[in-house]
Order: structure tokens, then C-alpha cells, then sequence
């Protein structure tokens, strides 16, 4: 199990060969792109930044958890930080256990603790010049 | 005593600055720097009670600071 | 939106590619792989068959009910048939939706009817030599 | 009428054959193909009741079959 707040782009294979067991027949990954559109708007490009060791430490305990809840040993986590553009993966998750149920309960409890607890954000950039920090209250979430 | 406050995202640009140090009475709590930051310039684009984590754990405004500790003020967050 | 039987290793670069949209803010995956244990058996390998129109048909047919019932546009399933070892994909299942909700319940939704619905067998090889057909019903499933 | 009847994985390998062709009365069901079948030699290792599809659809027993219709005996499922 491992979290890691990265600053290049995120290199799924590397993560699967990371999760992989010959006791596993299920692998379940989440991947969240930047896209185009955001309320409305055009966007070019989102910059994350992150309170880091909190958001290492918050992730951390997030795995903890899905671990103990799913019993799934292998889990991991990768979020970018930085400049990234329409299409770029902002983040993976990847878990891997004998059975898929568990698999895939932990991806899922993972990517909606992050999201709720991680101290991380975003500021888009539109097409129009302008930048605009963007949160999970303000605007429909990914 | 001192502790560090830190500011991230649109807090850090609100109030012009990623961090400061304040001094405070034995005994202060979360709520009490809060209250002194809420007072800067700037702080008017700032929620009433906004989030807050001490030593990298989320608190509660009732906790009792220490020397030394590390406040941090989080925005809303939007990872992933 | 595609599936297919395949009898080569599934190439899951390839199959996110083939989901990429600007638009997308989320991708879900399932991958099944061949594991090394069954039921306390030592597991060599898996021979995959088909009654392959209807197969196809079917998992068609899930596609179509997940992308009406989630609203997701980019669904791909591909499953192997043939000879697999341990660690071998068995299938992959990628879906992407500008939301995580939808993507994930999509893929969900595709891998549980698939194993319900889709008519496709398995024949495992043991450490011992035997070799059986396994079933939902008679093991517990990945 | 003619059907073709299709047998796959071990129901295959208990009857020895993938698939046979059937003569049938007009108005014969799915139920008269599945007699038909269960009394040939190896189906005792069959379920009393299998899964079939007709055309490459899950059909009823009920189901009234037609000329050149293809039905297919479907064991347990383990795709995945």
C-alpha cells in the first residue's frame, strides 16, 4: 500500500505491476482526467496544489481504512500536483484483491474519501483568461 | 506562546501571505486564532468558520494550541 | 462503445484510448485476472470458451442497458478467450464519464451482469494435473 | 422440423458432442428438446432443468420453436 503526491505524469502501468499478486483475480482503477468543461465553462488547464504532508498523511489513513473495511492489501494511490491540461490524469487508484466486490468497494471508498478529506485544490484556467479556484461545494464534482 | 498559521489556495490569495507567525496567551484555541485572522486584511472573502487542522489532523475550534504547533486554515477541498 | 472476444493479451492502453474524451473527468476499469488459488486449489491456468454469437449479443445488450441506465457514452469490454496462465487479463471493462459516479456504476454494473448473463465458461488447470469446470455457482467468484 | 441443438463446455464433454441436429413435431417446445436431450446417453451428469436460448437468447421452457431455429443447452456461467 502507498500514496504519493507526484509532479509528472502518472505512469498507470508502473501502478498495476505495483498492485500486482498472483492471488488476485480482480483489479479495480479509478483514473480522474481534467476535462473541458466545467459549468459551463471552457477550461485549458487546472493547476493543483496541495497542503502536502497533511494531504500524504490524510490519503494515507484513507488506505488504512479501505484495507481494514475491504480487507484488500493492495492499494495505490497516486494525485499530481501542478500544471496539468485538459485530458491529463489527475489521479489513480488502483486496488487489487482475490475478489472483485472488495476490489472494487475499496477503489470506491477511496476516491470519495480523498475527495471529501485530501487538502487539495484546483484552479482552472479558461478559455476566456481567467482562473478560478474550484471546490466540491461550488461546482459538480468529478 | 508561538504557533505558525498556514494559508492555502484562495486563503493564501485572500489574505496576501502562505503563512504567519502569531503569538498567543497559554491556554489560547483554534477558536482564538481564528478570530485574530478573520480580523486581517483580506479575511473578508473568508468563510465564518472555516476548516482547520493542527499538526496535519483536522480540529475542532475548542482545541487547546500549544508551542510549537502548526495551524493551517483548509479551503474547501477539490482533489482528485 | 465496443465489445469483443479476443484471443490475444488484452491491451488496456489501447482500450482507454479508445474511451478518451475531452469531456471525461472520470475512468473506471475492471480487469479480471487468472489467480493462483481457487477454492484451496493450486490454479496453473484457464481455458476460456464461448458460445461466442450469443456472448458477444449479450454483453452488447449489457452495454447498451448501463450506458441507458447511467448515461455513460464510452463503455469497452473485452474478453479473452483461450489458453490464460496466472496473471493473465481474463477481461477488461473501461467506461468514461465527465462524473465518477456514473463511470464507476456503469462499470460496476457491466461486470456484474457480465458474470451473470454473459455465456462464457472456464476450465481450470490444477498444480495436481486434473482440470475442472468451474461455475459461479460451484466457486466463489472473482 | 429441424433444429440444431448446441452443447457447450461440460455439457459437451458429458454428451460427447458440441452440437446435433433434431427432428421435431410442428408446435414442439423448448420442454420437448430438453426430454429429447436429457435421455440421451451422458446427460445424467446434466441439471434436470438447464439453462437454454433460442437464437442466441435466453428462451422459456415454454417457448414454441420454429423451423431451423438453433437451440443451445447453457451451463453455468463463469465469464469474468
Amino acid at each position: 500500500m502507498r500514496t504519493a503526491l507526484v509532479r509528472k505524469p502518472i505512469d498507470l502501468t508502473a501502478l498495476l505491476a505495483e498492485v500486482s499478486d498472483a492471488s488476485n483475480g480482480a483489479t479495480s482503477i479509478f483514473i480522474g482526467t481534467v476535462r473541458c468543461l466545467n459549468d459551463g465553462k471552457k477550461v485549458l488547464g487546472i493547476e493543483y496544489s496541495a497542503y502536502e504532508p497533511m494531504a500524504e498523511k490524510e490519503i494515507a489513513e484513507i488506505i488504512a481504512e479501505a484495507s481494514g473495511m475491504f480487507g484488500v492489501q493492495h492499494i495505490v494511490v497516486e494525485h499530481r500536483l501542478g500544471e496539468l491540461a485538459v485530458g491529463d490524469a489527475s489521479i489513480a487508484i488502483v486496488t487489487g484483491h482475490p475478489r472483485r466486490a472488495a476490489a472494487i468497494d475499496a477503489m470506491r471508498y477511496c476516491v470519495e474519501e480523498l475527495k471529501t478529506r485530501a487538502p487539495i485544490w484546483k484552479r482552472e484556467h479558461y478559455a476566456d483568461g481567467s482562473r478560478d479556484w474550484v471546490s466540491a461545494v461550488t461546482s459538480r464534482e468529478a | 506562546m508561538t504557533v505558525t498559521v498556514c494559508f492555502f489556495a484562495s486563503y493564501a490569495d485572500s489574505l496576501g501571505v502562505p503563512s504567519m507567525t502569531m503569538h498567543l496567551d497559554e491556554g489560547s484555541t483554534v477558536l482564538d486564532v481564528m478570530t485574530r485572522v478573520l480580523a486581517l486584511p483580506g479575511a473578508s472573502r473568508l468563510p465564518p468558520s472555516p476548516l482547520v487542522a493542527v499538526n496535519l489532523s483536522y480540529a475542532e475550534p475548542t482545541r487547546v494550541l500549544a508551542e510549537g504547533d502548526e495551524v493551517a486554515l483548509i479551503p474547501p477541498v477539490a482533489g482528485g
